[in-house]
């Protein structure tokens, strides 16, 4: 009995995240747009833009091999196990403990891997660029993201996400330097991961601004879709990683009722929705930098991940 | 009588170390010549000495061989040499006759110091000579070093060689005494050949005129 | 049968001193270099009888396992040494630099120095064994200067005029230990016999025994080569025929080091006299250390080997300066191998530099392109000399260094250091030699390699498998060494 | 009646070195190049086999001494579980690299100075593995090197192989004295260098820190630490690919096998200051490692210099289980040391594959040069596939396995602010950061490898018409690969195998993996951290098919080949692609304009100048500038200065003779 009903909260998390995350997107750009004073696409536009690259033919390029044809796939799977084993309205996910935080980490970190070496697939200079930005980027953000799963562990005595996430709501964690340094380096770097302003922007055609669009600029079609739908994936999972971890109030204990899933779904909506405007407020009160004023950014994040940690190891030891 | 004996001998010993700082101070080779043969003098009236107190006759032989050839023999081929090859005449010295003679003296004070902690019963006269044949021997290694040009050098190491032979001598009952000190005169004669043959002007270091900067060991 | 064993000490001396009479009326080289080589091993034979029986010390002659070991290497290296140079002196003769008169003399002058040699080991009598050292370097020098080239005759000459101050040191030092024994032991021969001076010396006066002893290393110090009184070897050795080059290191490198230890242990049995160790740890570091920088600026190859030797012969002193067991046995075991491994070196050496028709270090390259034999004969050996498993020296070397890090860990550092300068000298030049494009002549060699190999064999066998009869002899003399 | 394991692997050992032996006889023929390394590969599996059964039998070790090397210690050979599992390492990538070769020498230009020393570098490596005396085991040690520097030298003629092998050899011969003086420290004054013996006496604790430090220097240079890494990336690529393989690969990984015997065998407790000691350059050497690799263009090389990185990870893990043991948190050291170990196999599989992979290119587009190959994914598809799983793996990515041995270094990271020692507590931390960065470095550095050398477009005309390598090879590859995916998701049973050898020397183990459910790995709690690579595997396995699948069902299968859009320029030549300096500047500016001093100097011609713009980059190689370059000036002038010596007249040689003559009488004179 229990085991089905955690197989069904695991199904519903695994294709909750996929239909939410575009929606998240959607809303995003709405919120953008009214800051804007525009009024802007609907918010499920972004569904609209996924079925019909869907149905576009798909333009290849004419020395693209087959992993070129393969990344987008492997990199939406990579993904999405790594949304699907993070806790979005309950604790209790039967996989949860397949993988622990450095592993979900590390599953983004290889759908990275597949999509920068799609980015040099085709051979041409944007592609290039793309890429060695993205994974110059990317060494500096996972160190801060394995730093900040440091001084998470190290108070929760876990890195499975569902154990800190129910560490986080025990009364026990109490109010720590560590933790409101890990908060903010986390989102910093989940704006860098996932190509926002002030590191990137998603919605540039300015070639030589772009990170994440220059890695994808020759896919269309279907697999162009693949590839958006991975990318607001993504995002999705950074947001409900804040969410989880830092915010995990009204998440459902894993020995929840349906009423507890329903308060918890509900609950994360909400920390979803605000958490895209906050991003979105954001990302208009702030300009976009240059690519070689990100170390500074991604370093100061490190630090703080660094900092975090080092108070707790210290602080293990009085 | 023992006493005498033991000072005439004492004397002797002493005057052959005073005759090798006068050959340390010559700066003519003429002279020098001239002062070893004195030297070579010495050496065998001292050995004949302790043939005499130790009554052992074959220690005659070797203070003839000293008189013979050292004394005469060897210094008459070395003038005749100087004036065939026309080495010029005066002995270029490695730093001046002052600096020198104090080396000299250091070194017969070192000598003493070291030979008189041998405890006193090893006979006197043994210790005494040693610590003089000591000196003689170090004076005329300092001969050779400080003297540039090849016949004084041999001079220095014929008076370091007489040194050896003064304290074979004084070693009673040594054996193959007279042997060594033939094999030595032999050794010697060789290098006054050598020096004859290679035509060896002013030092020891070069074979041939033509070859004085050609060749140092590994100039390939 | 028993009558030969009975005297054999005697053949081991008159089958050279036979041989140099024989060699010295016999016209024709090639019945020369024949007799040579069977001279040569016939007294091989007679010292290898020394093993099976050996009469007891007498009066003029004394063997006891320390001399049976250097008396049996010797004769070996010298017979090796005899079949390298039947096959090398004959191309001499061919290009001109030997005519067959000096090739007479060149034979006669060998076996004297062979017969040298074994009297030297062989007596009981310090004197003798002082004048026996001295007709040994005296034959050695005429052979240097065989050549009669400019070069030749310097080197001969540095050595001559050096070697006689180091005689004479040699023969005050030997008349002071007599003086030193007079009193005890009285007048006459007995003042200068081995046995009687080990026997009575506790009660010699210390002083003068250690002004004897300084005396003496310093005398026979020069024939080892001990720095700073070396600087006659490296001409010497460079300069000669190759064959001699191998000898002066094979062996008579050796039999100064005989000496040298025979008064050690000497000194080791009087308590008040001053310890010989630390100088001759002294003098050997500096050898090591000095020969080892030494080696980097060579530009002839018979010289760089020399400077080896007298880095080798750095570490064989440290050794036995360092005394006990382990570290005497690791310098026994590090002479024996030296003297076979220079040797081979040399022999491979001599006929490379007939192949490519110089001496030079930078005109050597490529040797495992055209000559593959020598090339890999000469990686070989300058991998045993330089110390690298599975080859002999490696053995040795691993005992002193790992017995002194334990005693002195400073020593052993010093060590070490000057092993990795010296090492990487050695291996800087093999790779010259051996590697990289081809250079100079590619004429085949016609040469003997069986003198090569035996010796190299020897040197691997002895790195990985040591026969026990030979360890328990040099434990024998290792405890005997002090 | 069943041979026992030493047995076996003595006699293994002895064949090997009767293959050398016998290429030396026929080497010249053209079957001995196959002959020799199927049968090498046939005695490699042999001595695997064994190997993994002492491992899991867990015999009590069988002693065979034999009257070899020092005569009164004789030769002693042992086979405890580490060293059947260190055995079975070595023997893997033997076979793997034999198997390889039975392909790639066919492209060896001089077989002779290949085909003897192979089997006696692998003989060797095994020797040292089984030694049990310390005479055979530098004997051993000394004569790998050996070995691996005749193979190092086989393309003597081109002159950077030769400056290769001569560092190579220096700092062989380095590491070998300083081993030395290791063990005479260990076996004292009356050289009791039996292992059995050394394990008896416990040295003092300075004694034993300096032995450490010893085997550290010793073995490190060995392993490619930082500082004393410098001859790695010259020696590795300079030799044949199958050999670079197993040096990379295998002989690293017996240098590891060198410090754990002596450190957590031999030496007894430890002091919790030798973690920091063993820390520091291990971290070092991660990171710089990695740095190198991005500054590199060599392929051979970037992968040498990718070994030092992960050196650098298989040494923090031997730290770290270092200072938990010696503040007694068993569990935790126990933890560290498997991960260690558990990387010491993920490396040199995947090591060993990645120079196959560059060995196949090599020959296929006769450079090492990155930037002259490119789009080779066409050309050599297998090939690609195999190297594309190494690269991945190599990155540390999950499913695959070295993102498993390094999930549980960070595991043993997370146990340790336990530990009382601020220093640790303090530097640990900092190590895990650095180890993080690295990690994210590799992934980095990999993504150009397979980027730049088989992405893209032919970079070229070699390149463009480069040919997929023979059967072997690929064989060799791909079960490599196959390896590290079965690593990779079944890592639990990996574990329960390392066992063994961790219970031999740390006297207790990790909990037993094959019963947690799912296959999956819990190296402490339930509740602390567990992974399950299977899962993981399936699921990611799973979503794609589904994803693909649906996408085929859903849209529309139209598909047009069409010339890259790239923003509408028109199609350029190839060398307007992304090279693999471009691709590293971001990375160069960010971390190697201070540690590498990396400067770029562009000269911009002048309005009507035809010559080209030059944009040129200067890299600085520190430890070389500081540390090696002073040593060999040292050594030059100090030769130089003496040098004179050789040119003295003989009087002033008289003078020196008379010196020293004097200086021992006064020496006399004042003695006592």
């Amino acid at each position: 009995m229990a085991l089905i009903r955690d197989l069904a909260v695991q199904g519903a998390q695994m294709f909750l995240v996929v239909a939410l995350a575009p929606l998240l997107t959607g809303i995003g750009r709405k919120f953008k747009a009214r800051l804007l004073r525009r009024r802007g696409p609907s918010i499920i536009q972004p569904y609209r833009d996924l079925l019909r690259l869907i149905h576009k033919e798909t333009v290849v390029a004419e020395n693209a091999s087959w992993l070129f044809r393969a990344a987008p796939y492997l990199i939406f799977a990579g993904t999405w196990v790594a949304a699907a084993l993070v806790p979005t309205f309950g604790t209790g996910l039967l996989f949860s403990w397949s993988a622990d935080l450095i592993a979900i980490v590390a599953l983004l970190a290889s759908a990275r891997f597949f999509l920068a070496l799609a980015g040099m697939d085709i051979g041409t200079s944007f592609g290039g660029i793309g890429s060695s930005r993205e994974v110059m980027i990317a060494t500096l953000a996972e160190p801060a993201m394995i730093m900040i799963i440091f001084s998470l562990a190290l108070l929760a005595h876990s890195t499975q996400l569902s154990t800190i996430a129910e560490f986080m709501i025990s009364p026990q964690v109490g109010l720590r330097v560590s933790l409101a340094l890990a908060v903010v380096s986390l989102i910093m770097v989940g704006i860098a991961e996932n190509g926002r302003i002030p590191i990137d922007n998603p919605a540039t055609h300015l070639e030589l601004t772009m990170v994440h669009e220059a890695m994808v600029l020759e896919y269309s079609g279907r697999h162009l879709a693949v590839i958006e739908l991975a990318s607001a994936l993504k995002l999705l999972v950074y947001l409900s990683l804040i969410a989880c971890l830092f915010l995990p109030w009204g998440i459902a204990p894993s020995d929840a009722d349906w009423r507890g899933y329903l308060l918890g779904a509900a609950a994360y909506i909400a920390k979803v929705v605000l958490a895209s405007f906050a991003l979105a407020a954001f990302e208009t009160a702030i300009a976009k930098m240059r690519v070689f004023r990100v170390p500074n950014f991604l370093g100061a994040a490190l630090m703080l991940g660094l900092l975090g940690t080092l108070l707790l190891f210290v602080s293990r030891g009085l | 009588m023992h006493g005498f004996s033991f000072d005439v001998a004492h004397l002797l010993a002493g005057s052959l170390v005073l005759v090798s700082f006068m050959l340390l101070y010559q700066d003519r080779l003429y002279a020098l010549l001239n002062v070893f043969a004195l030297h070579a003098v010495v050496l065998s009236l001292s050995v004949a000495w302790q043939a005499h107190i130790h009554d052992a006759p074959h220690l005659y032989i070797t203070a003839a061989i000293a008189l013979v050839f050292k004394a005469i023999v060897i210094p008459v081929a070395l003038h005749r040499m100087i004036v065939r090859l026309g080495i010029h005449r005066e002995i270029e010295a490695v730093g001046s006759i002052g600096p020198t003679m104090l080396a000299g003296i250091g070194l017969v004070g070192l000598s003493l110091a070291v030979m008189l902690r041998v405890t006193s019963d090893a006979d006197l006269l043994a210790r005494e000579d040693l610590a003089f044949a000591l000196s003689v021997l170090l004076l005329g290694l300092l001969i050779m070093v400080t003297r540039r040009n090849a016949v004084s050098q041999v001079v220095g190491f014929m008076s370091l060689e007489n040194g050896l032979v003064l304290a074979a001598t004084g070693a009673r009952g040594m054996p193959l005494v007279v042997e060594i000190s033939v094999a030595f005169s032999v050794l010697i004669a060789f290098i006054v050949i050598g020096i004859f043959l290679f035509r060896i002007r002013e030092r020891f270091d070069t074979v041939d005129v033509q070859a004085l900067d050609r060749f140092r060991g590994d100039l390939q | 049968m028993n009558l030969l064993l009975a005297n054999n000490v005697l053949f081991v001396l008159a089958i050279p001193a036979g041989a140099i009479g024989l060699l010295a009326i016999l016209p024709g080289y090639r019945l020369s270099a024949a007799l040579n080589v069977l001279a040569s091993f016939l007294t091989l034979v007679a010292a290898a009888s020394l093993f099976i029986a050996h009469p007891p010390a007498d009066a003029y002659f004394l063997v006891d396992d320390l001399n049976i070991v250097f008396v049996v290497l010797s004769c070996f290296v010298g017979f090796t040494t005899s079949v390298f140079s039947a096959s090398y002196i004959g191309h001499e003769l061919e290009t001109g630099r030997l005519t067959p008169l000096y090739l007479r003399f060149y034979h006669a002058m060998y076996q004297m120095m062979m017969f040298g040699m074994n009297l030297a080991l062989l007596v009981n009598n310090i004197g003798l064994m002082w004048v026996a050292i001295e007709l040994a370097t005296l034959a050695t020098v005429l052979m240097v200067g065989i050549y009669r080239t400019h070069e030749a005759l310097e080197a001969a000459w540095k050595y001559f005029i050096l070697a006689s101050v180091g005689i004479a040191f040699a023969l005050f030092g030997t008349i002071l230990v007599y003086m030193s024994a007079l009193p005890i032991v009285g007048e006459g021969l007995q003042g200068m016999t081995w046995t009687t001076l080990v026997a009575r010396v506790s009660a010699f006066d210390p002083a003068l025994l250690s002004v004897a002893f300084v005396f003496l290393f310093l005398g026979y110090g020069t024939k080892v080569g001990l720095a700073p009184l070396h600087a006659w070897l490296p001409d010497a050795h460079a300069e000669g025929p190759t064959p001699i080059s191998a000898v002066l290191s094979g062996l008579l490198l050796n039999v100064a080091l005989y000496a040298i230890l025979r008064f050690k242990t000497l000194m080791a049995l009087n308590r008040e006299a001053i310890a010989p160790g630390p100088l001759m740890v002294t003098m050997g570091l500096i050898s090591l250390v000095f020969a080892a920088f030494m080696l980097y600026r060579r530009r002839d190859i018979k010289r760089l080997f020399a400077y080896s030797s007298i880095e080798h012969m750095g570490i064989i002193v440290f050794a036995f300066g360092m005394g006990g067991p382990l570290a005497n046995f690791a310098g026994l075991l590090q002479m024996t191998m030296h003297s076979l491994t220079k040797s081979a070196i040399f022999f491979t050496v001599g006929h490379v530099a007939q192949v490519k028709g110089t001496q030079k270090i930078a005109e050597i390259r490529g040797l495992t392109e055209t000559h593959p034999i020598l090339g890999f004969a000469l990686i070989v050996g300058v991998l045993a000399i330089a110390g690298m498993p599975p080859l002999g020296i490696f053995m040795s070397e691993f005992l002193v260094v790992s017995s002194t890090f334990a005693r002195q860990p400073l020593l052993a550092i010093a060590l070490v250091f000057g092993l990795l300068v010296a090492f990487g000298a050695l291996l800087l030049r093999l790779q010259g030699f051996a590697f990289g494009e081809p250079s100079g002549r590619t004429a085949p060699v016609h040469a003997s390699y069986v003198p090569i190999f035996a010796h190299l064999a020897l040197v691997v066998g002895a790195g990985i498998y040591l026969p026990p009869l030979l360890v328990s002899w040099f434990h024998h003399v290792a405890l005997m060494l002090g | 009646m069943t041979a026992l394991p030493t047995t076996v692997s003595l006699l293994g050992v002895a064949t090997l070195l009767g293959f050398s032996l016998a290429a030396l006889a026929i080497g010249r023929l053209r079957a001995a190049t196959p002959l020799i390394y199927i049968a090498s590969f046939a005695v490699s599996l042999g001595l695997l086999a064994n190997a993994a059964r002492a491992l899991i039998g867990g015999a009590p070790p069988e002693i065979i001494s034999l009257p070899l090397g020092l005569p009164w210690v004789g030769a002693h050979f042992r086979v405890d579980a580490l060293a059947a599992f260190f055995l079975a390492v070595v023997n893997l990538g033997g076979a793997a690299a034999s198997l390889y070769a039975v392909g790639y020498g066919r492209h060896e230009t001089s077989p002779m100075r290949v085909l003897p020393l192979f089997p006696a570098f692998l003989a060797g490596m095994n020797l040292v593995v089984l030694a049990d005396d310390a005479f055979t085991f530098l004997l051993a040690w000394e004569f790998m090197s050996l070995a691996s520097w005749g193979l190092v030298m086989a393309h003597h003629r081109l002159p950077e192989n030769a400056h290769a092998g001569y560092i190579y050899v220096l700092m062989a011969s380095f590491g070998t004295f300083a081993l030395l003086l290791a063990f005479g420290l260990l076996a004292g004054p009356d050289g009791s260098y039996a292992f059995a013996a050394m394990r008896a006496a416990h040295p003092a604790a300075f004694q034993a820190g300096l032995v450490l430090l010893l085997v550290l220097i010793g073995a490190g240079s060995k392993a490619g630490l930082v500082p004393l890494h410098v001859w790695l990336p010259l020696a590795h690529p300079a030799a044949p690919s199958h050999v670079s393989a197993l040096m990379s690969g295998v002989m690293t990984k017996v240098a590891v096998y060198a410090v754990i015997r002596v450190v957590f065998d031999l030496l007894g407790p430890p002091s919790w200051w030798w973690g920091i000691l063993v820390l520091v350059p291990a971290a070092a050497s991660a990171v710089m490692g990695v740095l190198y690799a991005l500054l590199e263009r060599d392929l051979k090389r970037v992968l040498a210099y990718s070994t030092i990185e992960n050196i650098g990870f298989i040494f923090v893990g031997l730290g770290l289980a270092l200072a938990f043991r010696a503040d007694g948190f068993v569990a935790a050291s126990v933890l560290a040391l498997t991960a260690a170990l558990f990387h010491v196999v993920n490396h040199s599989l995947l090591k060993s594959l990645l120079f196959f992979g560059s060995g196949a290119v090599a020959s296929a587009t006769g450079t090492r040069d990155m930037e002259n190959q490119g789009g080779l994914i066409h050309r050599m598809p297998v090939t690609a596939f195999a190297v594309l799983a190494g690269c991945f793996g190599i990155a540390a990515l999950p499913p695959l396995n070295a993102f498993a041995s390094e999930w549980l270094t960070f595991q043993a990271i997370l146990l340790s602010p336990a530990l009382p020692q601020w220093g640790l507590k303090l530097l640990v931390p900092a190590v895990g950061a650095l180890l993080a960065l690295a990690v994210a470095l590799a992934a980095a550095c990999f993504v150009r490898v397979f980027g730049v050398a088989f992405l893209g477009r032919a970079r070229s005309e070699r390149a463009a018409s480069a040919r997929e390598t023979d059967g072997f090879s690929l064989a060799a590859m791909l079960g490599l690969a196959a390896l590290c995916l079965v690593a990779g998701v079944l890592p639990g049973l990996l574990i329960d195998a390392i066992s063994p050898a961790v219970h031999a020397i740390a006297g207790s183990q990790m909990p037993t993996q094959a019963h947690v459910a799912w296959l999956s790995i819990v190296p402490i709690a339930e509740s602390r951290s567990s992974y399950n690579g299977l899962l993981v595997f399936i699921f990611i396995a799973l979503s794609a098919g589904m994803t693909a699948s649906a996408i085929h069902v859903l849209a529309s299968r139209k598909t047009r080949r069409a010339p890259a859009w790239d923003c509408g320029f028109p199609d350029a030549s190839p060398v307007i692609q992304y090279t693999a300096g471009s691709f590293a500047q971001p990375i160069r500016r960010v971390f190697a304009t201070t540690l590498f001093q990396a400067r770029e100097h562009v000269s911009m011609p002048k309005p009507g100048d035809l010559r080209p713009a030059r944009l040129q980059v200067d890299v600085q190689d520190l430890v070389w500038n500081w540390l090696y370059a002073p040593l060999a000036t040292a050594v030059a002038v100090v030769s130089d200065r003496l040098n004179v010596l050789q040119f003295l007249t003989i009087r002033r040689y008289l003078s020196l003779v008379f010196l020293a003559l004097v200086t021992l009488l006064a020496v006399l004179a004042i003695w006592r």
